[in-house]
């Protein structure tokens, strides 16, 4: 689950984690108390989207760009004009696709005189099974690009979950990266922070880019990132709150509700799939033999009748010229798919042309239930088959592609 | 003889009187497999078709002599339940359980490294071996047979897809299992490698990966230097965009890009046959093979 | 640090483990409101002091035995009785030695039905590294007792303070000690929330003695018995209030305040020593030739002038025929020992012989600030030397022993 | 030769800009030990008697190539200092600190098991070889003399008078140290015994103990069937009152009652000599070397 800036932020400080003075606007109304705050000299806007880029991405509003995602303010008037420009409107960038994301609030953050910007980050590591902790003295960059050219400026320390963090983990990431020795123990107490809030609340990821030194020698974490383990959200229930449904894609967060797991993509086929695997294997398929998929839904492997029933409802709303249903059943029960699909479609009208593929637990019984409902469902033998069969009904005369 | 499982292989199943247990108890049976204890905490002197119920995996072992634990029990408790089988004694856990928090895996990962118990999975759909007839799992018996493939993947409905095509083509299996769809997870493919090419049943071996990480990569390297039997495998994920959930430091990490065609570049340049489709697994291990 | 058993019940609520209801009475006048509160039926009055054996122990008051120190009273008003005649008294057990332990609190809990007893108890293990579980169904015996005699019915699980608490621990000593299936789930999470407690305020040992279930089928501890590591209460400040130190020796109790460690015996030469085993042995040559500590006080690792001053001050309110100093100086300086003498010396006159003997770190400047202050020091060239010295002073004519 | 330490052990002293650090440091410095480094955090780059201070025991490492750390370090922060020595990778860790909390110590000594770093102590006077003339630690070098008696003790102050008394007598050390008073330690007698045992320079070894624990009458056993020279021993509290501060499960968790008088029959059994009071361990060891 993701979480915006200012939420990270609200984290960091209640770990005791420096961050600038700030304040956050949803509405408009609220510039005007907000501006008595604001104390003279340089602010900074920045608009709250779960996107990066947003430095380079511009704001639209009723379609015409009135801005950057953040933008720097000499004096609170103009801070308070620029938030005022941008709330409300769709943040454009790099991340966020064609649809944009809603600038529903801004954080207004006090400027600081920079000294030097540092790159931190603390991320769950499958391969060396811990937590590990990334720093490097190239701050406010694209961390891929300095792991591709300057690989030897990415200092990492995997910490073994089962000892913890310990003091000298962040020192001697910040001897790596050629600290002042005063910098020192304040940046370990920083990194301590944040591994309890990354081992507290559950998280996959924590980055911080840039930290920075001010030239005050405090440090401080100007931008945030957090992203929890949804897996984990049942013990951190405070942190559901905080999720902000409307960055999210529709469909997706539908499906998610569902417990279904969604991706739209670009083409036409909607694909019914159990297992991320095989549903990738379906798209996979479906390419090599001249389709295009619009979006894959894997039902997982606890699907009842109902969510397959669920499944098929949110399928047919994402406009698609076809369904080809990959069911190869293990927990999944045929039946019980071949039920949902029928109770589905006793529901609503099927104008598009329907293949299915059934195979495994089950299977005989599923296919039976389907021949039984009399509805025009084209039925598969194999994935081969099924693929075959929908790329061909999808390119019929009259059907888009 | 198969890999990890045999026909010596005596199964607890740990949340037995959980819904799915109990759909797939019966059919575990019914395949062959020696179910001989449950555990469900506050249950013991229960049973469930024919089984045993226990309080605990320590009293089922020591009452039962079970030495593979099967665990059906929900995210929230499943680490616990892998830690109690570990320190219950059974040499196997295979641990179905779909959504456990990573850092609960990171812990027990950390801690089985410090045992002798071995992990598969979690969110796997566990080990089938048709010579035997052990089924530890849910895979659906009807599409397999005995013979000499081994199969190792990521997916679980995709091994389902890989042994009906080995099925339909006349090659049986020594062995077919998941190894887990989460991000920590026992046995990887290295580990399962190793165990195929040190059984004498299996004679060629399936490999079904998927984008994302760098196990493929390390697999192909693995199987370069040490797998002496033809290997065929598959790749899913071709053509699935660039995934938005792993995030850049992620990615810095895992040091690969985990693209579908890194993966099968390196599993080429290691002599392995790559399936062009998921619809030819069976037929290139079959070509594999001649 | 030893609490109260009722400091030890609220701890235990405070992390959800399951208590009978019960009130804490300082002060007779505050019987009356608490009368109001007591419902009909059986209520226990305990004695609140750092001592075991309170059940078979007796509370004295003006020299006369008023009662036990556990009484169960058929009824409330029989509960306020035995509780206003117990209030203020002594109680002597086997534990508290001759002068007793003051009663300034009672507990008065509510009966419960038994249906049987069981121990349990969390314990730092030197020897496997872990928090050590013992559980037996011999609850509401002396363990030591169960331990030599059926040690069989003793089920311990030591825990890796690395991995932690899983629930089958509890579980798997339930079973070992047979209970019935519907009481493991809630014994486990007892367990669980004691260690929990153990962990998080960094006890030494945890003691429920007796454990007990219902016959509503409740499991409820009926006594608490909580110690903590001195060395931790630096992170547990919320801890050092529950310190009575009205239970303890005052002599070791102003030695612990000057951080000395101090220990009081039946003889009648002070021992002022650096270092627990040199300290130990000082005791056994003394023995060994005659002579009988009447305490020895170990003035530690980091002793400063002041602080041996101090101890030298503590040692003299403590009526002795003769003092040695027997310091082997190693972080400890001599110099720093003998100008701690000389000054404790400028504030009292020494009116008994006084035997010191310094070696190691220093011993040159020390015994030269010795012989410089003209004090009445007699001197020893080594350890036996000290012990023969002191022996033989405090056996002249006109002093005891 | 000596054990633990030799005429190649390179000094990092971590908590170096201390009161009590910056006092014994000129002595170890005198007596001969090489102290190439200290470690205070945000102090990198001063000195201190001439002594390089760094920010972290591993780039101490990485720039002095120390390998012996010794910890003078306040008690809060020591377990920490341990494991940074651990990780920085130095091959024995020497802690004077008093009063780690213990659940600190029991985490430490956990995790130290996994590594290769060794442990002296904590709340030990550290070691000293009077050969090589290296002194790690606050064992007061004006009593030592080189020679063949190795010397452990639980007790600090305990080993400087046995030392003082085996001087006093003609006779030598090869080594002596406390391996510290605490309920969690590193190296224990059993080790230490193996070393001196394996040690071709040392001839004769003293053990000193004390009531409480069972480690004496694990060293009678171990003695009894490894240890090939003359041992002798003495236990510290044959007088002292009953302790008020073990408890009664803490009792029944260590097995043993822990007085003098069974440590002292348990070592008797052994056949090793134990001098009758403080006094005589000096003697008590000349005449087992006869």
């Amino acid at each position: 689950m993701k979480i915006h800036e200012y939420q990270a932020k609200a984290l960091f400080r209640q770990f005791g984690v420096p961050v600038a003075k700030s304040y956050v606007v949803e509405d408009p109304d609220e510039l005007g108390p907000v501006g008595n705050d604001l104390t003279p000299g340089v602010w900074v806007v920045k608009a709250q989207v779960h996107a990066g880029g947003r430095g380079k991405g511009s704001v639209q509003v009723d379609g015409k760009v009135v801005g950057k995602g953040v933008q720097v303010a000499p004096n609170p008037k103009v801070a308070l004009d620029i938030a005022d420009s941008i709330l409300g409107g769709t943040l454009h960038t790099i991340q966020t696709g064609d649809r944009g994301k809603p600038v529903s609030r801004v954080l207004i953050e006090q400027g600081v005189d920079i000294e030097s910007e540092f790159y931190l980050a603390l991320i769950v590591d499958r391969e060396h099974a811990g937590i590990s902790i990334m720093a490097s003295t190239e701050g406010g960059m694209e961390i891929e690009e300095v792991a591709r050219t300057q690989p030897e400026k990415i200092h990492t320390f995997t910490v073994n979950p089962l000892i913890g963090y310990r003091s000298h983990i962040g020192r001697d990431l910040g001897v790596e990266m050629g600290l002042r020795p005063d910098l020192l123990v304040p940046f370990s107490a920083i990194v301590k922070k944040l591994y309890a809030l990354f081992m507290e609340k559950d998280c996959s990821l924590i980055e911080v880019n840039p930290l920075v030194v001010t030239k005050q020698g405090q440090w401080l974490a100007l931008d945030a990132k957090v992203t929890f383990d949804d897996n984990a959200l049942y013990r951190n229930p405070d942190l559901i709150q905080l999720q902000d449904l409307s960055q999210e894609e529709p469909s997706e967060v539908e499906a998610a509700e569902a417990r279904l797991s969604y991706v739209s993509l670009d083409g036409n086929i909607g694909c019914l799939v159990n297992g991320a695997g095989l549903a990738m294997a379906t798209m996979d398929i479906i390419k090599e033999l001249g389709g295009d998929p619009a979006n894959f839904l894997d039902i997982g492997g606890t699907a009842t009748t109902d969510n397959v029933a669920r499944s098929f409802e949110i399928m047919l709303k994402d406009k698609v010229d076809g369904i080809f249903v990959n069911v190869f059943g293990g927990i999944v029960r045929c039946d019980v798919v071949a039920r949902g699909l029928v109770e589905a479609l006793g529901q609503v009208k099927l104008e598009i042309p329907l293949v299915v593929r059934l195979e495994g637990n089950q299977r005989d019984a599923g296919l039976k239930l389907l021949e039984d409902s009399g509805l025009p469902i084209i039925t598969a033998k194999d994935m081969r088959d099924g693929a075959r069969l929908i790329v061909e009904a999808c390119k019929k005369p009259g059907k888009g592609n | 003889m198969a890999i990890l499982v045999s026909k010596d292989t005596r199964v607890v199943i740990q949340g037995i009187t959980g819904k799915a247990a109990r759909f797939h108890l019966p059919l575990m049976q019914a395949y062959g497999t020696q179910i001989v204890a449950g555990v469900t905490p506050g249950r013991g002197g229960d049973t469930v078709d024919g089984v045993a119920v226990f309080d605990s995996v320590g009293s089922a072992v020591a009452n039962t002599g079970c030495n593979v634990s099967l665990i059906f029990v929900p995210a929230p408790f499943a680490a616990d339940a892998i830690l109690e089988a570990a320190d219950g004694g059974v040499d196997l856990v295979v641990c179905l359980t779909e959504g456990i928090p990573v850092l609960d895996m990171l812990r027990v990962k950390r801690i089985l490294a410090q045992k002798d118990t071995r992990l598969l999975g979690p969110n796997t759909p566990g080990i089938l071996a048709p010579g035997p007839r052990v089924k530890v799992g849910i895979l659906p018996d009807m599409v397999f047979t005995p013979g000499p493939i081994g199969v190792i993947s990521r997916s679980g409905t995709l091994t389902y897809e890989a042994v009906a095509q080995l099925t339909e083509l006349g090659l049986g299996q020594s062995a077919a299992m998941g190894i887990g769809g989460d991000p920590i997870i026992g046995y990887n493919f290295i580990e399962l490698l190793a165990e195929f090419e040190a059984d004498p049943e299996t004679e060629g071996i399936v490999l079904i990966g998927e984008i994302g990480g760098n196990q493929e990569e390390l697999a192909a390297e693995y199987i370069k230097k040490h797998v002496t039997k033809p290997v065929t495998a598959f790749i899913a994920g071709k053509t699935a965009p660039k995934s938005r959930r792993m995030g850049h430091a992620g990615a810095v990490i895992t040091g690969g890009k985990g693209t579908a065609k890194d993966k099968i570049a390196a599993l080429e340049a290691a002599g392995i046959a790559v399936a062009p489709t998921p619809a030819d697994i069976g037929r290139t291990m079959k070509e594999a093979m001649k």
